[in-house]
């Protein structure tokens, strides 16, 4: 086990040429922009949230590149198991912006009916999971859809992200030590960034590193920079293609670093000395692999300048339209509890819809 | 038709599917070679192999866990809980998770898991090997809640849960497992969920049980018919979805309730049906709805029968409701 | 006497009884230097040391089977879970361990912990931050469920809850957590458990609520008395032990009774509230007890206005009641 | 990590010079004396239930090396928490038969009021935790109470068993890290016998062994022979040793086997092979022990036959008076629930004896 997170990129986006995978220059350049539109939604929608047109919002600037690079690194096919802080995998599905921002505002054009907090998206079309709340429960769902796949006879992986304060958790164990046992492909992607809201990675796990748990599973484990994303591409990749060789899953850790605050609820200046996020600026991934993508002469100002202003405009669009949308109708509350409705909720249904007509009749008196 | 007990109907409706369907999949431990430590899924991994049916590491959360995983990506996972006092460690998977996640997806994730798990006490399983944990489930939108209490039932709704596209919990009264015994069919067959059997008319007092409790309930009918009370007996079957009409129709029929149940009294599945009965029906009412149940307190061991519901216990509630 | 809202309220118990006692240890995600999400620790690390006030690892099954450890030792652990949804990886510990060690050990042991949690809706939280798992505790022997209301009974039952010897659920109303406010004595004193409050006196009907539930009975009881309906209030603040005397002397003066929860309808705890009323009371009942309560579905997020009780739906129970 | 466990007597009884403890010769007596005692309690109790005359058991043979020398490397103010399969440790620590035997029958004079099934102990005088069906549950209590003991400046340390099966559930995973990150003196003594029912340890995990888990939270792991009671002795002691001096916990794998079924309920001829259990005879700890004190005149035929004898004498004295003892008190049914009952238990704990003795007046009528 690497002591080093394993590098390609250094802090200046020089790459190390024995290490540096070919990559068409389309594909850099597509990386780059979705990194790029990754932090700038963040920025847009934390805006939102402190202008009270959202109700909350969890960006994940600082740490785009291991979502990126991973979704990057899969097949289309493979499934994602997100935790809550992987807009850019999303994004590289290709998720629309209206759907992310529907899913922010719970409008009615969310396809998530509005029933959940602002980016817990679920996108079955893109083999995305639903995310949720209680963390590291995602975990071993990755597990047992790998396992699934393997008995399916498919080539399917499932890569799962969580945050290292989430692998304190009983599931981190059992999903990993289940897809050792039955060596299902799975890639575990533990994003650490260093802060479980106001929880340092150090009071987390007394081991010399999250990688080295493979151990106690007898798996692969892969300690990565996880703001270089062609490191991140680079081990996803093996990863995934141990895996569809049916040689079991990989443990990756990801060092990472949470920029901002936990979310729109949280204020790090309680906890966190604000020197902390200041030094960490010098190991931005989209800085550093924005030197690479020019000193390559894949990346230009008016390039950027471009991806920007049609981002930008796209999310105002986006919320132009979802704004407009109004929220989810009132029967939706009482969908999808069951395939089918039980009795006793279509009388829940019935009674509250004629307790509002009447409420309504009553107003317009 | 054979004659079953419960634990062969179960086997006999996981072999059907199984062979019906090949998402089908059963998984937990000591299912696979040793065929699970009641033997329900004897034979099972022998016919349809180790990818099917297979031993998993002990620990209740990976079970349900990567059942839901499964469950997402097409599979119809048949976990097996070894009892329902170990369910809850998978508990935060099943009411977090199991139960929301089409709820949360919007409706575009289902996943229909199955958990098969024996419950219940008078098996001098103290406090761990006795617990009916129901009402836990039942307070909880997004996961029904079967058990049945005869070996034809538990064929016939155990393939509707497989068939369906919900997540259930599907309980097992294990202290009646070989006792029960009955004529069950070969082949494949369905018992709806939602519809209450009546399985005994009576014109005096509604009396509402389940699983090995039905059993209990059944003794006491027969008593209380020697004392001159018209008893009828529902078995509910299926707690949620309930069948609140064939409740309706006997309750105005009767005007007297008697619930019976093995789970402590407080906030028991009792309550929620007392209180139904009550709310919605009270004009019909001759008597007080009386709940015959465990107490208030942990399971016991030496003292079981003490604690338990019994033919004596409800004969008493009976004449209670009858001698108002 | 200073005013406070229930977070200094909570936090200025904490503060007297670490003082009085330093067998009184605080633990959780992100209690110490930061005090806690919501706030309800802070100061308290700066006061009383990393040793006795500590951030843990991720992981609520650890937080509460940790604790059960130190309280078997002789502290008096207090933990917080930082939301009430996030309780259940928590919950093997609490309902087999927690709630059975005394019992099971024959009196031997007791683990007198008790769990601090915020919960609720109202925030905007969806899902997982708004669920109320009251019932699913009070359905288990062995701990006691209490819910304050307000900053004094808030202060003065988490003192008795860690000066009494059982292990305690103490769920905090985050959505009136800044909200409610009123004098608080800045020395220690207690509320005893088990003792409901009538917080307005009224002869038609009996409203029993208690947490951030009860704010929305109190709006709902004025209404009622513009429209001539003389409403009693009952905060019940201690679900488990229940005060059944105060409701039984508030039934038998009114005759009417509306339950008012959060949490989902069936399996609540208003239906046991209804089936004890119904149960014990029913001579006196002029009209069917009603339910008022969160909908059988998981908790939303746009809707979450239309899924809770409010004044409107409270006040159109009392409607029916009095005029059945 | 060792890949062979640490041992100190091979299957001759011979001991290895260089690591032999230096025990008195009265402790290796005593501590022969109390495996011989486990084994033959096993054998009792066993037939004891075959006779219908307890309602369940759960032997030990084979394992008994590992509860027993754990308990001898102790001090007495420590914590032990066990599993369900430490009879040696509780025997170890003087349990009287009586409280034993009753605990087993559930009688009246069971002093956890016949509660729980046989074997679920609690006996707070000694140190000794209540034992609970659920597997791994134990495992954060030992934690906790490591932690408070280091918190109130006690030298106490906690020592858990559990199986290799328990060690598949969460609670093994945020016991054991909790402990690693808060350096808290536990003794963590996995017994892995090979089997959990009738799943073989091979499919509880796909590492090397359980020990190398140590890796994954930073502390200290032992892969010891657990039929090997001296090399238990040693690695036991050093690591409550580790652990009062601060250092914090440690990890051991006894490595033993289950010489019978996994109990009274179960029959391994469904799923083991029974030559295994023979071929394991050849590592039997009674055995080895037995050979190694006889080659120093510490043990004579005459000396077993005594302690057997009188074993036999006070097993069966203690039957006789349990037998006789009756079932708990009705009312003890109520008790304990609480510190104090509630007032809605005293209620039925009312209607329950009314409804007896209407019942006991009406069949005497
Ligand atoms: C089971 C559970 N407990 C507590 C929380 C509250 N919570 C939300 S995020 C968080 C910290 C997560 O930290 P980490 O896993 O490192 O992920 P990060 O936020 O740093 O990406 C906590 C404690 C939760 N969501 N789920
Ligand atoms: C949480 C939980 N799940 C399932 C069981 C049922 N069960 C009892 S013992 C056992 C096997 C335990 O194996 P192991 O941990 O290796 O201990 P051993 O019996 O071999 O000593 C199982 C599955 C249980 N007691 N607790
Ligand atoms: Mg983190
Ligand atoms: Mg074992």
């Amino acid at each position: 086990m690497a002591i080093e997170p394993f590098q390609i990129l250094d802090e200046e986006g020089r790459a190390r040429p024995d290490l540096a995978p070919d990559l068409p220059g389309e594909d850099h350049r597509r990386l780059f922009e979705v990194l790029l539109c990754t932090r700038r939604l963040d920025e847009r929608m934390l805006l939102l949230q402190r202008q009270g047109r959202i109700g909350f919002y969890l960006g994940c600037t600082g740490e785009e590149a291991v979502a990126v690079a991973s979704a990057y690194a899969l097949r289309p096919s493979d499934w994602i198991f997100p935790c809550y802080r992987e807009h850019g995998a999303v994004l590289w599905r290709g998720m629309p912006l209206g759907l992310f921002v529907a899913q922010c505002y719970g409008s009615r054009d969310d396809i998530t009916k509005g029933r959940q907090m602002p980016i817990h998206y679920a996108w079955r079309e893109a083999n995305v999971a639903s995310v949720s709340s209680p963390v590291a429960t995602q975990i071993p769902h990755a597990t047992g859809m790998a396992m699934a796949a393997r008995l399916r006879g498919s080539e399917d992986v499932a890569l799962v992200f969580f945050g290292e304060g989430s692998s304190s958790g009983g599931e981190f164990h059992v999903g990993v030590n289940f897809a050792g046992v039955f060596k299902a492909p799975v890639v575990f992607v533990c994003r650490n960034n260093g802060w479980a809201i106001s929880t340092p990675a150090s009071r987390q796990s007394a081991a010399e590193s999250y990688a080295v748990r493979a151990v106690a599973y007898g798996i692969q484990g892969e300690l990565v920079d996880g703001n270089d994303i062609l490191a991140m591409v680079v081990k996803v990749r093996e990863a995934a293609a141990r895996g569809r060789r049916g040689e079991g899953p990989t443990l990756i850790e990801a060092r990472t670093y949470r920029m901002g605050a936990h979310s729109s609820s949280d204020d790090p200046k309680a906890y966190r000395d604000p020197q902390e996020p200041e030094r960490m600026k010098a190991r931005d991934p989209l800085v550093r692999y924005r030197k690479y993508l020019a000193a390559r002469g894949l990346w230009t100002e008016a390039w950027e300048a471009e991806i920007e202003e049609r981002f930008a405009r796209e999310v105002s669009e986006a919320i132009a339209r979802t704004e407009k949308a109004g929220p989810p109708p009132l029967e939706s509350l009482f969908e999808d509890v069951y395939a089918e409705p039980t009795p006793e909720l279509v009388r829940q249904r019935q009674e509250l819809a004629a307790q509002l007509g009447a409420r309504r009749k009553a107003a317009a008196a | 038709m054979a004659v079953m007990n419960i634990i062969q109907a179960v086997n006999s409706a996981l072999m059907n599917e199984m062979e019906r369907d090949e998402r089908v999949v059963v998984l937990g431990e000591d299912v696979g070679k040793f065929g699970g430590v009641f033997r329900a899924t004897q034979g099972l991994q022998a016919r349809f192999g180790e990818a099917r049916v297979f031993d998993t590491p002990l620990a209740e959360a990976g079970i349900i866990g990567t059942a839901i995983g499964m469950a997402l990506y097409g599979l119809k996972p048949v976990p097996e809980i070894q009892f329902a006092d170990f369910i809850f460690p998978a508990f935060d998977q099943i009411v977090n998770e199991l139960a929301k996640y089409r709820y949360r997806s919007g409706g575009q994730f289902g996943a229909p898991v199955v958990i098969r798990t024996p419950y219940g006490g008078g098996i001098k399983g103290g406090h761990y090997h006795s617990q009916s944990p129901e009402a836990l489930f039942i307070h909880t939108p997004g996961i029904k809640v079967v058990v049945p209490s005869n070996p034809y039932d538990a064929k016939g709704l155990l393939i509707s849960c497989i068939r369906g596209d919900d997540p259930v919990l599907f309980m097992e009264p294990k202290r009646v497992y070989r006792a029960a015994r009955g004529e069950v069919p070969e082949t494949a067959f369905t018992v709806p969920l939602g519809e209450a059997k009546v399985t005994r008319a009576g014109k005096d007092v509604t009396l509402l049980g389940w699983g090995s409790m039905w059993w209990e309930c059944d003794k006491a009918a027969k008593a209380a018919e020697e004392r001159g009370w018209d008893v009828e007996l529902l078995d509910l079957r299926s707690l949620m979805p309930l069948d609140v009409d064939s409740i309706e129709r006997s309750v105005k029929k009767t005007g007297r309730v008697v619930v019976v149940h093995e789970a402590p009294r407080t906030c028991g599945f009792g309550a929620e049906l007392s209180a139904l009965v009550a709310e919605r029906w009270i004009e019909y009412l001759e008597a007080p709805i009386v709940r015959v149940t465990g107490y208030d307190t942990p399971f016991p061991y030496t003292l079981e029968n003490e604690y338990l519901p019994d033919p004596n216990k409800i004969l008493a509630a009976i004449e209670k409701v009858m001698t108002f």
